[in-house]
């Protein structure tokens, strides 16, 4: 048979300001199995203890419950008390007719009529209570710290000093948090960097402390004493048992702006149809493209009678060889050229046989007589006139050539003859 | 600068409402508590047993205290998330909401079946809740299915 | 191994078929240069000739003999007499020649030139012993303008390809110690050992190995390579097949200069010819040995002559040169280890496989063997391609080949080397063609540009064309040449107008030094050696350029007035029909008069007048 | 290894080091112009010759790309080497007249004046500086990848530019080529398709900037960079590596992936601090919206000798020294819509330091703070804050403002002091914001993980306010700093220090005695359907097998690790053969307690 004990307490005012403890006392009582109900103004107090341990030894209790605050204040304080005259902890149970009744219920009658159910019900349950012993589990003794500002840098380095293992992990690349960001800390303009890196370095200095730093909790196992945390150390790209911290690195670091991933124009964007035709089918007859540019330049040059912007442009998508290359190398090679020719090329050569045998001369005639520049191509299209270094026939020097035929031993009074043979009419005959 | 809550005078005569409320023990208990330390003041009608989690709610503790005259029955526990054991109020919420669709079938009117979530800081929220219930309640009136079984005889 | 007997067998009859023809046979020289001086039009009217009148001959186009100044050259061949060739053969002419020898048998010794095969034909001599030719030995150029390039047959028939088989029978050391033994140099200016550059390519670790032909011929005025392409492709390929087998190669290229279509056409004909016959490709005559080539194009740059631009030039990119070392033989085309020869060099080793190392060194002085051919240019009598021994003397190829300076002109100098070469003063014409002696006169072998100069060229404007042309043929990349170079350019500019300043000799002395030292590839290194060497034989002119302003040999416009004598002038009016302003006016028969303010200092009339009646003051 | 002498000095580098590499070692100095140490050498520029006395080809070779060679002797300031440094720096002075870079080594090398006549300007010359060198074109096609740019022509004419001279649309805007160029002579901003961005340096607030690869700030620890991946060119393109090349001790490695480590511990401390609320979402104080409003933590960067501008305090729209400046406190804090209704603790006491290093750096500046009621109630900080206001450091007027706008360069601050009744107007040159301390972002997914409770705001729930505040809900966690609400730094350390003690009084037990009320199972009527283990959050349910005597198996039936359970009850509520009690909290004790719900 259960010897149950009720003790109610007044909490001062707190409780017996709108709960009659006394009548509550009484009928607690009255309840199946209960040997002794008291009220006393401090049921928590030493005295108010010492009423409870009493009564359990005196009366051989076998179950109490106490009517006062919340257990999650008091319950080991009694607890405790129990255990001292032999009752088994759990066999103790409290109450809540404080926060969840006088404080709530300003009506007494009704406020004494709860605290009454509230007590009945508990004594009912702790009735079937059972001694229950301890549960003992190991301890792991280190220690984590989440966050490395001033707060957290300070507990690794106390745990530290106590000579427990520390981990502590931090979100940022270096630990410091806000602080290391302050120029002088308030009331005393102690300087934030001379207050606070002695200990960044203490932490780094320390056998205890292991630092996760650039790295997050990723998930949390496990309950007091035996967490298991799992951390997610993300990935700074550089080796830290290998680097020393030169700079040599971020002091060559190329990338000095924001990076604009370039947006790749559709394939056939401003190109027109016939380009498109001619160039695919030049690449047809070449396997490396990247190497054989040159050969490809001069087909596409054979093609249109010179390198058209839309081809180039066309040729760097379909083959992704850069556009720059193969305008550097149009740009670098004489034979190519950038700009339309006319339908009949004149080659003076003025290789150094035909310099000696008056090349030049020859060339400033043609200029002259075709009224443009070497170079240029006459505004009706026909004649493009171009100086090239040497075509091998110095013997017959000087040389002209047009469209592949060579004219040797040309000399001024010729010009207009050879000219002749390609459709030009000297507008006026001079005289 | 607690102000004493406003005394209620309640006739006695009344129908009073009884609630049973099951608290989990880590937020909706602290909730409570939290609502006493600021004195916000709320109907005596219910009844709170502490159980250690929402999910430790057996739907036989439910429909055992509509059998014991409960007019309304209430279950809290952390928000969803925030449960101290991880997941026992996502058990308490699949379980009790299925089992409140079949309480038709025994006869309690579901809106007599009560689920909330109260985190330990939300001590406001508690004590409307309890208004809210207890007026709710009211308005349901006694709940006399299961006492007229017991006794046999359909009283008014 | 196959021996190709059979193909071999053909060849031999096809060959002896057309030496023994019962046709009369005629060979047109239709190289670039014979076509340039009409050679086209010869074989079209030929053919339209024989075609109308049923002439019962056959016309073959075959390379060039060498004899450009006197082109088109045609070989008559009548069945039972010997070959004979005629010299500047136009249109109307080869009619004649037609009647009168083909149909009938009157030799027109006039316009003969001598008889290439034994026998007799009155009134005409040797044509070996024509002055052009008695100097001549032609190794390299024997088959230039005596087969047909088109067809392989005639080169399989003279002995083709069988020095490749030997060296496939030899094998790859004992081929290489026969090049080693010929004591070969690099015909490409340089006139670095052949053996030994090949064996550094051997050596090197890294597969697959390159071997490449450098076709650029950059050089102005220097057309041989462009001849023997034309002329005998098929040399080229024994050649490089034979140095592809011994370095372990197994793909070349031939880097042409753009400026060849007809010898890019010759060149595909007969690697296409020779991957037919199975001389090219994998397996070679089962061999084991597989080889292949290609042609790439170059497109203008003279810079790509140099090794690391024109392995740049092959990958597709700019012709930049790469700072050395790594050399190619140890890393080149694509990174890996390749072998660069020029054109000559590569045509070379056949012979001296096929006739051993000790035949080849027979010829040439102690440190330069074998033969070199040079085009000789200019103002010069006979200009054309000639190949001497080494150690012939520049006096014997200016004086006994070329026929010395053109009439009424004196010598004053030669150049060789091109724009990398110097010059040599007329004092020194003794200097024997030999490598290291002409690189001690400030001279240099060079690809074998000889270009003559006379006393109407000024050198100061000499020096300053080659720096003008360097200036545009600079890739750019260093600033020792950009700048060095385009800096030389200016002072010489400035001192042929006119403005020249005391110091801008020593100045020219301490660029040209600087360039030399700093350039980063051998174009800048050589840059300056044409200024240096006309400073070193020709201070003088630089002198009066500078300090008196004027330029005796009538070039540097700014300086020079032209005036006619009165006395000498015949009043012809050849000049007033080439002057280019009408600068010049005066009656038939009288003296003629040249209006100074028109005048533009072209200096046609001085250079035309046929009884130097222009002076310069 | 390869041995040489230089300058007589004999010196040793690995095969494949240049006579560069090797002079470096000796420390001798060089000059470099067309040289980086992250991109190929070209032996270019030719300034760095150096004579090679003896070795198998004597002569000037360029010592940033010729090989060292066994045996070699160089000599770096021999005269032949002089002469030709001297004739390269009279002809790139003629050739880049612009270029000071040359015009100081011209000097260093006794120059005085240039033969040399200077080169035209050419058209589309972009720059009279460049030197043609070609770093930025060789670093932009062989290292960044992005081949933006190219040589145009060749000779002396040649110049760098893009295709067709228009705006390129694959430079990538990073600015490299402009980093490397020895005379400043190429500004990206002409080729880059987009405008030119800096990347903001977090640790000063993004006032300046900072390149991919970097430490926070120099006194880091540790102190090792890391690579920002959304900004490095090798992460966004594959292209540049250029740190990789560069780095000696080969650290670099771009293919380092998240890593998982596993700590087991005892207890936690929790110490995430907080962040500065953004201040943007008050339209009426216009930040954001006026470069001058600034927040505190801006205002503390720019005061800072470490700072961006060297501590010299600027206003960042026009660079002047602030005459007047206002500071408003509670700026988000205390409001009760729209804001945080919490103190932010420490606003009043670092605005005060404000003002003192605002008088340190404008002598004759004045200060004004707009204030509600000064919290100063650490030790010494009254007397801190009334000796400012003594001291006429700053004007303090007891109100709020209402607006800030902008008036010509001075920006009106338009508040109300309500000591004297009346509305107050200040033109101010700068406007410093107390923004309200928020907990740092992430707050709420760590505390689900650590099971610990947070408030509305997100601050950390203690389990007391007065008598746990640095222990959780959940034992075993504690508290530390800001991240339980806001405090200074005297506050934090010491919380830290009582986190630390809760956390050793844990910790220094090698057993932990818990509390008992755990599950345990009837094996009698356990019929093992296991629906159980599916529920149990700790995996503390497990297979247990009832043999008899001989060893085969009677029955399979659920086993409870004491260890692990921590006694929720969601088994218990779940056996359908109700063969599991939670201890203390056992189906019969919970129907008596209902059953006596009704008198």
């Amino acid at each position: 048979m259960s010897r149950m004990g009720v003790f109610v307490c007044w909490c001062g005012a707190n409780i017996a300001e709108n709960v009659d403890c006394d009548e509550v006392a009484r009928y607690a009582g009255t309840l199946p199995g209960v040997v002794i109900a008291r009220s006393y103004k401090y049921m928590c107090s030493d005295p108010g203890q010492k009423i409870v341990t009493d009564a359990i030894e005196d009366l051989n209790l076998t179950g109490v419950v106490v009517a006062s605050c919340s257990p999650r204040m008091h319950e080991p304080t009694f607890r405790k008390a129990a255990t001292t005259v032999g009752l088994n902890a759990y066999m103790l149970e409290m109450a809540n007719i404080r926060e969840h009744c006088s404080w709530v219920h300003n009506n007494r009658h009704e406020a004494t009529e709860k605290a009454k159910d509230l007590i009945r019900i508990l004594v009912e349950k702790v009735k079937r209570n059972v001694p229950l012993k301890e549960i003992e589990v190991p301890v792991t003794q280190r220690v984590m710290v989440i966050g490395a500002g001033i707060a957290g840098i300070q507990a690794a380095l106390d745990v530290a000093s106590a000579g427990y293992e520390v981990a502590l992990v931090e979100r940022k690349p270096s630990i410091g948090g806000y602080m290391s960001l302050l120029d002088e800390t308030f009331p005393t303009l102690d300087c934030s960097q001379c207050i606070l890196t002695p200990r960044m370095v203490d932490v780094m200095q320390s056998d205890k402390i292991t630092l996760h730093s650039f790295s997050e909790v990723e998930q949390v196992d496990g309950y007091i004493g035996n967490f298991k945390v799992k951390i997610r150390k993300k990935p700074r790209s550089v080796d830290m048992t290998k680097c020393t911290g030169c700079g040599d690195c971020w002091n060559n670091c190329m990338a000095r702006n924001k990076i604009t991933e370039p947006v790749r124009p559709a394939l056939d964007d401003g190109i027109s149809e016939d380009v498109m035709i001619k160039v695919d089918a030049i690449l047809e007859r070449y396997t490396d493209q990247a190497g054989m540019v040159i050969g490809i330049l001069q087909d596409i040059q054979d093609e249109f009678n010179y390198l058209p912007e839309e081809a180039l442009t066309y040729l760097s998508r379909k083959s992704d060889i850069p556009l720059s290359r193969l305008y550097g190398v149009a740009r670098f090679y004489n034979a190519f050229s950038l700009t339309p020719r006319g339908k009949h090329i004149i080659r003076v050569c003025l290789g150094t046989a035909c310099h000696l045998k008056g090349g030049p001369r020859i060339a400033e005639a043609i200029a002259h007589e075709l009224g443009i520049e070497s170079g240029e191509t006459t505004e009706d299209g026909l004649f493009t006139l171009e100086r090239v270094n040497c075509l091998g026939c110095c013997a017959l020097a000087p040389v002209v050539e047009v469209n592949g035929t060579v004219h040797a031993g040309v000399t001024v009074g010729k010009i207009p003859s050879i000219l002749a043979q390609y459709g030009y009419e000297r507008e006026c005959i001079q005289v | 600068m607690i102000q004493k809550a406003k005394n209620e005078t309640t006739d006695p005569s009344e129908w009073q409402p009884r609630i049973v409320a099951f608290l989990c023990n880590w937020c909706s208990y602290a909730g409570a508590d939290l609502a006493g330390m600021s004195r916000l003041a709320y109907p005596a009608a219910i009844k709170i047993v502490r159980v250690p989690c929402s999910g430790r709610v057996d739907p036989m503790f439910v429909i055992k205290s509509f059998e014991q005259g409960a007019d309304l029955v209430l279950v809290s526990g952390c928000h969803p998330g925030d449960c101290h054991y991880t997941s026992g109020n996502y058990h308490a919420r699949r379980k009790l909401l299925a089992f409140r669709e079949l309480m038709t079938f025994f006869g309690i009117d579901p809106r007599r079946f009560k689920i909330s979530w109260v985190s330990a800081a939300e001590g406001a929220k508690w004590s409307n809740l309890v208004k809210e219930i207890t007026d709710e309640v009211k308005a349901l009136g006694p709940f006399e299915t299961y006492s007229e079984i017991l006794t046999g005889e359909t009283g008014p | 191994m196959r021996t190709l007997r059979k193909n071999y067998s053909e060849a031999a009859d096809q060959w002896e078929a057309l030496q023994t023809s019962s046709v009369p046979v005629l060979y047109v020289g239709a190289a670039t240069c014979g076509r340039a001086a009409g050679a086209g039009e010869v074989i079209e009217r030929l053919q339209t000739e024989i075609r109308d009148r049923q002439i019962a001959a056959q016309v073959v186009e075959v390379g060039c003999l060498g004899l450009c100044c006197l082109e088109p050259l045609v070989v008559v061949h009548k069945p039972g007499s010997p070959q004979v060739c005629y010299g500047r053969v136009d249109t109307d002419r080869i009619v004649h020649i037609l009647d009168r020898y083909v149909l009938g048998d009157d030799p027109c010794a006039e316009w003969a030139l001598g008889t290439m095969t034994p026998g007799e034909v009155d009134s005409i001599g040797k044509f070996s012993e024509h002055p052009m030719m008695t100097g001549q030995v032609r190794h390299v150029l024997r088959n230039c303008g005596v087969i047909d390039p088109k067809d392989m047959s005639h080169y399989l028939a003279r002995d083709g390809y069988r020095g490749f088989m030997k060296a496939l029978e030899l094998g790859p050391d004992k081929t290489l110690k026969e090049v080693k033994k010929a004591g070969l140099r690099g015909r490409g200016g340089a006139g670095f050992p052949t053996w030994q550059k090949w064996q550094f390519c051997r050596t090197a670790s890294g597969e697959p190995k390159y071997v490449i032909c450098n076709a650029d011929e950059g050089d102005p005025g220097a057309f041989m390579d462009r001849s023997i392409m034309e002329g005998d492709p098929y040399s080229v390929l024994e050649g490089m097949a034979i140095g592809a087998y011994v370095i372990g190669a197994e793909s070349g290229y031939i880097y042409v200069r753009g400026e060849y279509p007809l010898a890019i056409r010759n060149l595909s004909i007969a690697i296409e010819q020779s991957r037919a016959l199975g001389l090219l490709g994998d397996n070679i005559l089962d061999s084991g040995f597989s080889f292949d080539l290609e042609i790439v194009r170059g497109a203008g740059a003279f810079v790509c002559g140099e090794e690391t631009a024109l392995i740049a030039s092959v990958q597709g990119d700019i012709g930049s040169p790469r700072q050395r070392p790594p050399y190619p033989a140890q890393a080149g085309l694509w990174g890996k280890p390749t072998n660069i020869n020029n054109v000559e060099t590569w045509s070379n080793v056949p012979a001296i496989i096929l006739r051993g190392g000790k035949q080849f060194s027979g010829i040439g002085t102690k440190q330069s063997k074998g033969t070199k051919v040079f085009s000789l240019v200019g103002k010069v009598r006979n200009t054309g391609l000639v190949e001497v021994p080494m150690g012939t003397t520049m006096r014997e190829i200016v004086y006994d080949i070329g026929g010395g300076p053109q009439k009424k002109r004196t010598f004053k100098a030669v150049q060789s080397g091109g724009p990398s070469g110097g010059c040599i003063p007329a004092p020194l014409l003794d200097l024997p063609i030999d490598f290291d002696k002409l690189q001690e006169a400030g001279a240099m072998m060079g690809s074998g540009g000889l270009i003559v100069m006379d006393d109407h060229t000024c050198m100061v404007d000499v020096a300053k064309y080659f720096l003008a042309f360097l200036v545009d043929e600079s890739c750019g990349k260093c600033t020792a040449c950009r700048e060095g170079v385009a800096q030389m350019h200016n002072i010489l500019v400035r001192i042929c107008q006119g403005e020249g300043r005391d110091g801008d000799i020593e100045l020219l002395e301490q660029l040209g030094t600087y360039v030399k030292d700093t350039s980063l590839c051998q174009l800048g290194g050589t840059a300056p050696n044409p200024v240096l060497s006309t400073l070193r034989y020709f201070r003088d002119e630089y002198e009066a350029h500078i300090h008196d302003k004027t330029c005796r040999a009538g070039v540097c416009k700014s300086l020079v007035r032209f005036a006619i004598d009165p006395d000498t002038c015949k009043g012809c009016g050849l000049c007033v029909r080439d002057c280019p302003t009408d600068a010049i006016s005066g009656e038939k028969k009288e003296p003629h008069h040249i209006d100074a303010d028109l005048c533009v200092q072209c200096g046609v009339c001085y250079e035309d007048c046929p009884f130097d009646a222009v002076l310069v003051e | 290894m390869i041995t040489l002498t230089i300058d007589g000095q004999q010196v040793e580098v690995e095969p494949g080091k240049t006579i560069l590499d090797a002079a470096k070692s000796l420390g001798k100095v060089i000059p470099t112009l067309c040289y980086h140490p992250a991109v190929p050498a070209a032996g270019a520029c030719r300034i760095c010759v150096v004579e090679v006395v003896a070795g198998d080809r004597p002569g000037l070779v360029p010592a940033c790309a010729y090989p060292a060679k066994e045996g070699m002797d160089i000599q770096t300031q021999s005269d032949r080497v002089m002469q030709s440094r001297r004739m390269t720096l009279q002809l790139l002075l003629a050739r880049s007249p612009g270029a000071e870079v040359i015009q100081d080594m011209a000097r260093d090398h006794g120059i005085t004046e240039n033969p040399f006549p200077e080169r035209a300007k050419q058209t589309g010359d972009k720059s009279e500086k460049c030197i043609m060198c070609g770093l930025c074109v060789r670093l932009c096609q062989q290292i960044i990848g992005a081949s933006a740019i190219c040589f145009d022509g060749r000779g002396p004419d040649r110049k760098v530019s893009t295709p067709y001279n228009n705006q390129s649309d694959v430079c990538l805007g990073c600015g490299a080529c402009a980093f490397v160029c020895p005379t400043g002579a190429i500004d990206p901003a002409d080729y880059s398709p987009s405008p030119i961005e800096k990347i903001p340096n977090e640790f000063n607030c993004g006032l300046d900037s900072r390149t991919p690869i970097h430490i926070p700030f120099p006194q880091a620890v540790p102190n090792k960079p890391l690579i920002d991946r959304d900004n490095c060119i090798r992460f966004k393109t594959g292209g540049c590596g250029a740190c990789e090349t560069i780095c000696p001790a080969g650290a670099i490695n771009y293919d380092m992936e998240d890593e998982f480590v596993e700590e087991e511990v005892g207890a936690i401390i929790a110490a995430t601090g907080y962040e500065i609320m953004d201040p943007s979402i008050y339209e009426e104080y216009g930040y954001g919206r006026y470069p001058d409003v600034v927040t505190s933590l801006e205002f503390e960067r720019m005061v800072s000798a470490s700072g961006p501008t060297n501590g010299e305090l600027t206003r960042p729209s026009n660079g002047e020294p602030p005459k007047t400046i206002v500071f408003l406190q509670c700026i988000g804090s205390r409001r009760e819509v729209n804001g945080k209704p919490y103190c932010s603790n420490i606003c009043c006491m670092y605005t005060a330091k404000h003002a003192i290093l605002y008088k340190h750096k404008v002598h004759d500046g004045q200060a004004f703070v707009f204030f509600m009621d000064v919290r100063a109630a650490g030790k010494n900080y009254d007397q801190f804050v009334r000796r400012v206001v003594k001291e006429q450091i700053a004007t303090y007027v007891r109100g709020r403002v209402s607006k800030v706008f902008a008036r010509g360069d001075k920006l009106i601050v338009r508040g109300a002091d309500t000591l004297s009744g009346t509305q107050v107007e200040i033109a101010a040159d700068m406007v410093v914001l107390a923004a309200a301390l928020v907990p740092s972002s992430g707050i709420r997914e760590l505390s689900q993980k650590l099971r610990v409770g947070f408030d509305e705001h997100g601050f950390l729930l203690e389990a007391h306010p007065k008598l746990r505040p640095v222990d959780t809900n959940t034992a075993g966690v504690f508290l530390a700093g800001c991240c339980h609400s806001p405090k200074d730094i005297p506050e934090s350390v010491a919380q830290a220090g009582a986190a630390a003690s809760k956390a050793l009084g844990l910790v220094c037990h090698t057993r932990l005695s818990r509390e008992p009320t755990i599950g345990i199972v009837d094996e009698s009527s356990c019929n093992g359907c296991f629906e159980c283990e599916g529920v149990c959050a700790y995996g503390a349910i497990s297979a247990k097998e009832l043999k008899d005597k001989k060893g085969n198996t009677l029955a399979t039936v659920a086993n409870i690790n004491q260890g692990l359970c921590q006694g929720c009850g969601a088994c218990a509520a779940t056996c359908r053969s109700k063969s599991i009690e939670v201890q203390g909290y056992r189906d019969d004790q919970l129907f008596a307690a209902i059953n006596a719900i009704n008198r």
